[in-house]
């Protein structure tokens, strides 16, 4: 049996390597102010911030969010503080970690996504950007930017040519063909995809008749989305050769590898934070539990892994 | 004065009865590392290993206790829905996860006012921990403490007891079945002229109808008057931003705060109540 | 208050009038023949038997099934003894009871939707066509015909013109825009939609890196996708003047009174038959038990009352 | 002789022990109507009100009573994944729902001949609920039963101490900490040819590739051999078409049958095992 600590766990996403492939999910894990005093942010791949605009944004009124079963709807209306108070007032506390920070990066226009960047970009502190694409484009009447591969193709390019930082783009699940999207981001020079974002969901109170969420729709995430989430993972693992990032629904170790053996290099916790502050920790030293146990001496062996034939005895 | 939990408490149910329909009364026997928590703090509780509730839920501390080898927490809740009702049917031994002590506990002022406490419904636990925080304290030992509190009716009228023992207790039903007939607010609106704002606190918990209406009351009022409002959470560790309320910022412009973070309590005036 | 005696559930799909808006969804219920000693078809709307292709079809092989949080997938490969054995030995004992046969119908080409429902047509006892449109398409690579609005347009034509029934459209949830597919099946001629069918999923088994389903893919139903199937419904119902047959993770009355206020005129039971066989009767107990305490005389009033402005205090 | 459930029955859990790492007894208490299952039918059972585990699970019957004021049924069941982790955290009272009896049951030969039961694993519970009805119907009280149960090793052999007590048991141990190290069928093989095709009738319960072996081991022998079959399930009751196993069709053709309805029980030659 092979030793934990020989175990090689390092990930690539184009010119960043992270340590290992556990880091929490966008909007999760807030500025990374709060889970400070839960984990040790030392030990993550990396720290993924609360999606940010150029300007703040106040969000969605209350009721945002809604439990579902096995899951929960939000619809936080992307409230964050915009990118230059980021800066200034969380960037440096998080660089005093040993960890690449991931900033998540939201807009209206592809010039806003542009901008955004850009400014992240000349920020000392920032390893990474993640373009949530599954905002609504106000220029095309509110259809998310995620749904369109054209779109897709359009902000990435954008997006790479106002930064050296490496570019994940984060797809969005809502589409009939995912990996057609994630091929345009591709592409267009994305060192990486992460998937998948929230599927819209809606939930009724049926004595006032009025949606559990202000804002009518939310996003659905949990364990209950799962299922579709390694789907997603295993149809663009398929189609494209840069690095995947797996989220949905991820509570639980075995949850991980079950994303990295479909063909995700690292992999995004998310609301399973919202449960258990210390889910990442509790997650990466599971996984390394598992390729002790299965003797395999690099994570590289098990992504990708899936046997496609099936022997029928197990 | 924030004080931050550093994980999630492992507890066993002690005890799990119902007092009146459909309100409950829990001990849960939790590990020493737990905080004592803060008057008008919550803990997240959640049922160990289980995805159904799926999110923790808040809840006011009732009474807390240590011991020599661990500390107590009582809650007293109402089931409403899903989790209240799951709650409702755990039993000795149960695991339960909990989180805490979160959010921002009251304010407790010098001891040279009266306190007057507002409890509607389940507003009661926060109240009545608060008042036991005011008697056990030494500062509050000789303080006035007036609590109104009001239900439903005489059958809801739940926890009250261990008020009973710590103040001077007002009570108000809306079908008048045990003192006062009609809303707790107009309970406490006919002595309000009683009170002297320099030499007044308020605090208040209950139903956001409740709050509103108090907010109304004692708007052109400079009573100091801090309440602990409620919202749908998620995490309860401030990460989320999904149980935030619209409040007046320093310069009276509307934003959100987050309930479990910069609230539970807030001063009344700061609260927007559309 | 209402006596629930004079409470209108009467709901008309085309030409068919159904006595209330309850029946098991398609491939949950058999043939009819397993849940006859449970549940009194008397009572139900209709009943909605598993699709039918124009041969016998052997299914996909083991594991067909595993459950997932708050749901399971599905991969049984559309098994079905044919319409033509359907008809001679399934079809008769439906005959005998008071409530409307709605036949289910699967197809590889355009033409085997076209032949089953000219088939189904001429049986007695099958009083209208629903749709399934989620099954990959042979002619074009094993994309499902549902994801392409012009092509469920070429459906819905072609079966209206093999049939005098009415036919209902059963859409695919994988899909970008559900509404712009339903509008498309209204233009053709639909005299109704259905919705959701199962969204494909996967689920893999860590310590054999195997999937669990021996298809790889199945299809994700039960509780965990209804606030997705909600809100599918939701947008189809802001586009279409056809009735909606809301479908997916309906476990109890309130999740049917949620389908109602968000503009489904009936609704279809599937998973939760698995799970208890009464389920149907259960659901249309407690509907009838709402719009009683709800002071609502027919159900018609309920359909689509989503108030849309809410009023903060609730 | 299939007989069809009219509904779901509620029962309470009356008693659910570990009896050894892993393996638990559980004795459920169920009403009057539920009919009683023939050897080789099995129920769903499912925790009344929670949708995790959200299926029910297939269980054989170990023990089947009717007293004057209800049933008891007891289930032997070992744990392997998430549903029978929750089936063992139920306690006395637990609510639980439990669809049956289902499926097709052994077909009971006439009681001219020997009969041989092989049980691998949990297969000793419907082999033990078999022997049971052999023993006490009386047209089987002086019949020879022969049983072979084979484990892992000796602290997995769980379940054969009723078995004991109505047959000649023999038992193998994988790793041979108790009784014939082997596999149970070698332990069988070896006996074999004592056994005469036209007086013994053969019955088999346990993990595939144990049925697997026994079958090339019976394939040219005129033995009677029915075997129990598991596959997962969601109804339990032939509508989702989700538990098929492959079976030769009377023209040796290959086809799906559901093991719900068309089994569990199944002639070993109709399997097909690829
Ligand atoms: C800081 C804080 C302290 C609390 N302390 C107590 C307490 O000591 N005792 C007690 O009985 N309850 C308390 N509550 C309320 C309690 O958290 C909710 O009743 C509970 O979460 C409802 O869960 P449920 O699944 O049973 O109901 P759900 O099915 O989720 O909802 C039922 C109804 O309750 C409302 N509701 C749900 N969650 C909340 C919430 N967090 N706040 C307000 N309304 C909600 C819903 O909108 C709905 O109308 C507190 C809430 C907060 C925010
Ligand atoms: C007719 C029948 C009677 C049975 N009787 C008994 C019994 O008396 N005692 C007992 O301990 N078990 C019995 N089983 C097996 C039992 O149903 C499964 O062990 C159980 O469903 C597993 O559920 P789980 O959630 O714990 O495991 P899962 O997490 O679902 O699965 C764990 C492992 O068990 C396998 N598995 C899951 N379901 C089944 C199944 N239905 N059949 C076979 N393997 C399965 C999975 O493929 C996986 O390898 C019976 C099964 C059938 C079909
Ligand atoms: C409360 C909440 C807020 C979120 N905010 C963002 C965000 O700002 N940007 C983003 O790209 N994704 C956001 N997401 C989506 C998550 O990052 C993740 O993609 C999704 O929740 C699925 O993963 P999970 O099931 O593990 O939560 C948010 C999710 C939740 C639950
Ligand atoms: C086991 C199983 C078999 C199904 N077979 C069919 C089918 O033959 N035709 C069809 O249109 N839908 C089929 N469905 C989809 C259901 O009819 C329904 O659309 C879906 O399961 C969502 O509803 P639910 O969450 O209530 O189950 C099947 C679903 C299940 C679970
Ligand atoms: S509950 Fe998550 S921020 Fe308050
Ligand atoms: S389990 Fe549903 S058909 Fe057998």
């Amino acid at each position: 049996m092979v030793n934990v600590r020989d175990i090689k766990t390092a990930v690539k996403i184009g010119s960043l390597v992270l340590k290992n492939p556990v880091m929490p999910a966008s909007g999760t894990f807030g500025y990374g102010e709060e889970f400070a005093s839960f984990v040790d942010y030392n030990l993550l791949g990396a720290i993924v911030v609360k999606g940010l605009s150029l300007e703040p944004r106040a969000g969605n009124p209350p009721p945002r969010i809604i439990e579902t079963t096995g899951g929960m709807l939000n619809a936080i209306g992307m409230e964050n503080i915009g990118v230059h108070a980021f800066i200034k007032e969380k960037l440096p506390f998080l660089a005093q970690f040993n960890c690449a920070v991931i900033a998540n990066v939201y807009g209206e226009t592809v010039e806003e996504y542009q901008k955004v960047a850009e400014i992240l970009s000349g920020a000392k502190g920032v390893h990474a950007l993640e373009i949530n694409i599954s905002c609504p484009n106000v220029k095309k009447g509110g259809i998310a930017f995620g749904t369109d591969p054209d779109t897709v193709h359009d902000i990435t390019g954008k997006v790479k040519q106002a930064t050296n930082l490496p570019v994940i783009v984060k797809l969005s699940p809502n589409v009939t063909d995912i990996a057609e999207i994630a091929v345009s981001a591709q592409d267009a020079g994305a060192d990486a995809v992460s998937l998948i974002n929230t599927l819209t969901g809606m939930s009724v109170d049926i004595i006032s008749r009025t949606s559990n969420i202000a804002n009518l729709t939310g996003g659905l995430s949990g364990p209950a989305i799962k299922p579709i989430a390694l789907r997603m993972v295993w149809e663009v693992a398929k189609k494209v050769s840069i690095p995947i990032i797996g989220i949905g629904g991820i509570m639980s170790p075995e949850d991980a590898v079950e994303f990295l053996i479909v063909g995700a290099s690292a992999i995004q916790v998310g609301t399973a934070n919202l449960i258990n502050p210390l889910a990442t920790m509790d997650i990466l030293e599971g996984i390394l539990a598992y390729l002790e146990v299965s003797d395999i001496m690099d994570i590289k062996d098990l992504v990708g892994s899936l046997k496609t034939e099936r022997p029928r005895e197990e | 004065m924030m004080t931050v939990c550093k994980a999630v408490a492992a507890g066993n149910v002690a005890s799990n009865r119902e007092l009146i329909d459909g309100h409950f009364l829990m001990n849960v026997k939790l590990p020493l590392s737990l905080e004592r928590p803060l008057p008008g703090q919550f803990l997240m509780v959640r049922i160990r290993g289980r995805r159904e509730p799926f999110l923790g839920r808040p809840l006011s501390v009732y009474e807390f206790q240590r011991h020599v080898k661990n500390v107590t927490c009582e809650f007293l809740y109402r089931v409403v829905g899903k989790g209240t009702q799951f709650l409702s049917q755990l039993r000795l031994g149960d695991a339960v996860d909990v989180l805490g002590p979160l959010g921002r506990p009251f304010e407790i002022y010098p001891p040279n006012r009266k306190i007057v406490l507002i409890a509607g419904g389940m507003g009661i636990v926060p109240m009545t921990y608060l008042a036991g925080h005011y008697r056990s304290s030494g500062a509050g030992r000789n303080m006035k403490i007036i609590c109104y509190a009001g239900a439903q009716n005489a059958d809801a009228l739940v926890g009250i007891e261990r008020m009973q023992t710590c103040s001077d207790t007002r009570i108000s039903t809306d079908d008048g079945s045990r003192g006062y007939s009609g809303l707790v607010t107009d309970l406490f609106a006919r002595d309000l002229r009683t009170y002297d704002p320099r030499e007044t606190a308020i605090f208040a918990c209950g139903p956001r109808p409740m709050m509103k209406q108090l907010a109304v009351m004692l708007k052109d009022k400079s009573f100091p008057c801090q309440v602990s409002v409620e919202e749908r959470m998620a995490c309860g560790v401030g990460v989320c931003l999904g149980c935030v309320t619209a409040v007046k910022d320093d310069w009276g412009k509307r934003q959100y705060k987050r309930v479990c973070k910069e609230g539970p309590v807030f001063n009344i005036q700061d609260l927007i109540w559309d």
